[in-house]
């Protein structure tokens, strides 16, 4: 990979993580209200799979999804603004947080109730195929929306069709406070893709250089023709599962242990068959961001300069965005009822 | 021109139209393709149109609607059709958490152009699983449009209407409806959507309906009238939105409302019907509206307590008389 | 005996002293065991009666919910949380095709002794997903009932009552209402389940509503006592069967109706209401009975379009005053 | 199997197969209306499978469970007046065909929706193990059936749970009209159970002996605690897939090949792990009455006038249950009243 699109990840973390702090922090101050669900721990997800796509692909994803929206290209203005429910913001406000669109960047939206993302990724995958389109749909979903039934149901489905979907699984352990041993009767989630024959994967999901090699291997395959590809990228979120939680289920340690960085250790709880043990939780884990860093860095690739620039850029956006986001308007009722109203094209129909 | 068909003929000839003007039409349900359809409305398709336009499904309610939402998303026009709204129980999400809120949650980028078509209403010994009708739980959701054909020609309008509409829209078709006759007239220009119809002229009540119950407030006018009860019967066409104006228009005439649906009544169909003409025309009223519907029972299997579950003429015929006294 | 508690705890005790007292109660759903509930309900009781009768369940709404249906068909009692209503949308064929029929299909051989609780209404900002209501959907459904506590001494009680019933029940619980304090008198005998409540007497007009709402409805009264309009105020506490009496001598008494309800009108809740109570009260009507309730969209994101989406005592006000002036 | 065991399960299955071709006729003749879909062809899964439960067993199943009602030991009186919509019928009338319930016999229901069997026998699984008794629960359920979201969300929580769950598929290739091929990604739907961790073996589902055995292996298994179990039978119905449906859709070889006896090819069958192409499907398939009155023969166990007994004695059993159907008297509203009624118990509920 070239050093300016390590950079570009590597500026895309950072501005994830920063956005996200931020956000918490205008949550604190009131600025933001409702279910706020932040990405924190998981940024190489979605750097490392949105890098992969190409523009014309689609991308369906959850309430989790701030930084999938600004990995996009949504630019953080309107993001913001959206987190706000300012008329400026991505979806005038109406969709908040949860709810993020781009039809430009054919961002398909933030779905929150769980298991939606996948139907909605089928029934784009499914049109991609009837028209014999060269474009893919990546479909998000956390571990807990494994066990909806519309999981099985749609996997199924584009299987059975051989549509163009990349199932991207962010396994981050836990569906609000329920760790993944206590909902899933087989925990390795990629294994669950067996009963549909769709070809899957585990990936280091804290390495986002193993995400993108992987998602860009697996879009490869879906583009020859040959159906849907499933990867679940094992992951962490630094955070409660939203403002309101305060995570008091997980053990410290374990938290402890994956905001510590430890290339070595992940390394060997990477090649582990199976998900691995609290002792291995807890001796592994680093934060990917720092991870990358290190890598561009050891290659010769990032000054510490370049880094702080990065950095500050960052800081100056997010910064910008939360002027942005204050200062637009907020939306009129007559701009609800016109939302609602943009599907009315027929005369016949009133 | 006009003709005499079935009313699963005119579905048809409307789905068969629509498939070969605009090849973003699809549609997809348990047997719709092979099969032609459980109630033949789509005999003949898959030979025409191909797997791909006629998408035979797994039994996956839930998920083959959301696929339907999110084909719309990119711009197709899918025909979901549910095998009978009984199914529906497991797409209400699809339905109503995605297609009538995505529109409207996106900001008004994604306008959804999906249409579902389901059998409702009571048949014949299906009991009580496969009898439900759920029209009210349809027509509470802001953003989705309910039509509700009566009549082959209708069937015919608005089916290739809802297609051609950039609205999420429900067509609820009466399981014992498809095989009723009617006239189709093509060269007849539709009505809008929602227009309700008066069926029948009158003076001394005024009568509500829709889908199935409409043959019955028919007969049941003639009996009326061999008595001297002149109704006026008005076929709703619509359920969201209601063509309130209609409807007024003849209860302001009257004087004396009476609604007639399928299902019980107790938070139906017909509660929203009577409540909205009662604030409209409240001081026209001579009595208090009343409504017939099915009773507040599960549907029984057995054949005559099922047909006691729901309005029979004479029911209609009784109660207009009453109303009439008063 | 007496004492002043969060609607939360009343739920928490009401579920506690059940499960101390019968072992076929369980409990189960999202998070309700070791992470005490999204609303803090089950808090403690994990620890205190263990994961088999504090089950947490993956995300598996329509089926922990048909689970329910099982465990009650061999005489369980099982306590359903659906961790808000919308994801109710996906467990409504267990709750309506099952267990609201079983009973009945079964030629009565299997009572169902079901509870399944769920927050419902609009919160702060949780957007058009999150913002169910579906009341008016589970009330058409024959074999249901629903109640709607107001305060934490109606849920203490009616959750009690919902646990040792036979029948299934559904208790809506607001939102908003978890994190209010009210009275809980443990000593004090439940009236019936679907008993309405006169919580302020009143002459000019009577204002019928439930669940949040009542609170809303309650200081509109007080601003209306300001302005000399006396509103009599009726909590309904159960939404199948309504209490119709109670209500009937009101509206008798005022010759006035307001009904309010959070959702929006069109086919909601206030439609049955209104209609059920015109034809018990009309020729002692002044004039038409009005409908307060949501705007006819999804609710928005937005702070302010959100409250100005729903019901606000400004609006009950008005609405009250134009009602009386007619 | 003793003697007395082996000639009861042909009894059944001889009932079973002249119960429902007489249900058949009474359609024809108007007495039975609805949807009524018919058994024949399947016995040997009805009968295999309830013959090695014990009466303490539950029993959950679908639309299509006349047989197994009957083999279970209702009355075939009760379940013709069912049919016909009597009150003498098991449930007053009220359920008719699809909905056949007994309590005292632990027959938990026919449901009529797809998929509805999988919850409904976990939540009893789930009683049964909260309890720690010694009890299963057999679910029964439809190839096409399996694709229903339930099913995995069922059987993720039975298996996660260590549920005392018999899954039963009756694979009969078809999902009204559409072939397995057609609805599955994965054919083989034994298969299916990888995705949850639950043994799962497929089975030759018109050899009556081996679906007996099976059975009783998995039944054994359950009862040592050890969670839930899955077996596929692989049949065939010999009819549409309810009277309303002519079946124009199946080849008309593959109809006469499963209708036609020949054991040889079906052990050839048998032993193929995947399933069957339509040429070994039209060079096998026996009919699975045939086939155990055959091994019963062979054996020296039924001589030709046992048979003659038998089928004699079921003839007169089916002609006895439409005789009491038709004498039956019709319910009342008032009896319709009762039955949504049976569970007021509490005088605080009006
Ligand atoms: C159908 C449904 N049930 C429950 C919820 C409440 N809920 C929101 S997020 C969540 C946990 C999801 O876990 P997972 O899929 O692992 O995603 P994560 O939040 O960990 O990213 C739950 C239970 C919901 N939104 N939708
Ligand atoms: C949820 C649902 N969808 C559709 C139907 C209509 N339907 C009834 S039986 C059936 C086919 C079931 O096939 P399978 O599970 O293989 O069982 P079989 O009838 O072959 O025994 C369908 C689609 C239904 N009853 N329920
Ligand atoms: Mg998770
Ligand atoms: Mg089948």
């Amino acid at each position: 990979m070239d050093r300016e699109k390590l950079i570009t990840m590597l500026h895309d973390m950072l501005l994830a993580r920063a956005f996200e702090e931020r956000a918490a922090e205008e949550y604190g101050r009131g600025n933001i209200a409702g279910f706020l669900h932040l990405y924190p721990g998981e940024e190489a997800v979605a750097v490392g799979v949105l890098h992969a796509a190409e523009p014309s692909d689609y991308i369906v994803s959850t309430y989790r999804e701030h930084v999938h929206a600004l990995v996009r290209g949504i630019p953080a203005n309107s993001v913001m603004a959206e987190l706000f429910g300012k008329k400026e913001g991505c979806c005038r406000g109406m969709g908040g947080s949860m709810h993020l669109f781009d039809r430009e960047r054919r961002f398909m939206g933030g779905y929150a109730i769980v298991g939606e993302t996948y139907p909605v990724a089928t029934g784009i995958g499914y049109t991609i195929a009837m028209r014999d389109l060269p474009e893919a749909v990546i479909c998000f979903f956390g571990d807990g929306a494994v066990n909806q039934g519309t999981f099985h149901e749609s996997l199924n489905m584009a299987a059975l069709w051989d549509l163009p979907v990349l199932f991207v699984c962010e396994n981050n352990h836990y569906q609000i406070g329920t760790e993944i041993h206590r909902h899933s009767a087989v925990p390795e989630v990629y294994k669950r893709a067996c009963g549909y024959h769709i070809p899957a994967r585990k990936v280091d999901g804290m390495d986002v250089l193993a995400v993108h090699q992987a998602t860009q291997e697996a879009l490869t395959q879906i583009r020859n023709g040959t159906g849907p590809q499933f990867i679940e990228f094992e992951t962490y979120r630094f955070r409660g599962h939203s403002m309101a939680d305060p995570g008091s289920y997980r053990p410290r340690v374990e938290v402890k242990a994956y905001e510590k960085e430890d290339p070595i250790t992940i390394a060997i709880a990477e090649s582990l068959p199976v998900y691995p043990s609290s002792e291995q939780i807890a001796a592994a884990g680093p934060d990917s961001i720092d991870q990358l860093a290190t890598h561009l860095d050891q290659a010769g690739h990032l000054s510490s300069e370049t880094l702080a620039e990065l950095k500050a850029g960052v800081a100056e956006t997010v910064e910008a965005a939360v002027r942005f986001a204050t200062e637009s308007p907020e939306p009129s009722l007559a701009d609800a009822q016109a939302c609602l109203d943009c599907n009315r094209g027929m005369e016949v129909l009133i | 021109m006009s003709d005499t068909v079935f009313y699963w003929q005119a579905l048809n000839q409307a789905l068969d139209m629509e498939l070969a003007e605009d090849d973003s039409v699809f549609v997809l349900g348990e047997d719709v393709g092979l099969y032609g359809g459980s109630y033949r409305v789509t005999e003949g398709l898959y030979a025409k149109y191909g797997e791909w336009r006629l998408r035979d499904t797994p039994i996956s309610e839930g998920s083959f609607t959301g696929l339907g939402v999110g084909a719309a998303l990119v711009g197709m026009r899918p025909v979901v059709e549910i095998m009978t709204i009984n199914f529906a129980l497991l797409a209400l999400d699809s339905i109503i958490n995605m297609a009538a809120k995505v529109p409207f949650m996106s900001g008004g980028q994604f306008p959804m152009p999906l249409v579902i078509r389901m059998p409702d209403g009571v048949a014949k010994q299906l009991a009580a699983q496969h009898s439900q009708r759920l029209e009210q739980t349809l027509m509470n959701v802001p953003g989705l449009r309910i039509a509700v054909p009566a009549t082959p020609q209708d069937a015919w309008w608005q089916l290739r209407q809802a297609i051609r509409s950039d609205e999420p829209i429900i067509l609820l078709e009466h399981a014992l409806l498809y095989f009723s006759k009617g006239l189709l007239d093509t060269s007849r220009e539709a009505p809008p959507m929602h227009r309700a119809r008066v069926h029948r002229p009158g003076k001394d009540l005024t009568i509500v309906t829709y889908s199935r119950m409409l043959d019955l407030s028919l007969r049941a006018a003639e009996q009326l009238a061999e008595k001297g009860i002149e109704a006026e019967v008005i076929d709703l066409r619509s359920l969201r939105p209601i063509d309130w104006a209609t409807c007024a228009t003849s209860v302001d005439k009257t004087h004396r409302l009476l609604v007639v649906e399928e299902d019980s009544c107790y938070a139906g169909t017909g509660a929203e019907i009577a409540a909205g003409l009662t604030e409209h025309c409240f001081f026209n009223l001579d009595a208090p509206p009343v409504r017939i519907g099915g009773k507040e029972l599960p549907i029984p299997f057995n054949a005559t307590l099922e047909a006691a579950c729901i309005p029979r003429p004479s029911d209609i015929v009784r109660a207009a008389e009453i109303l009439c006294s008063r």
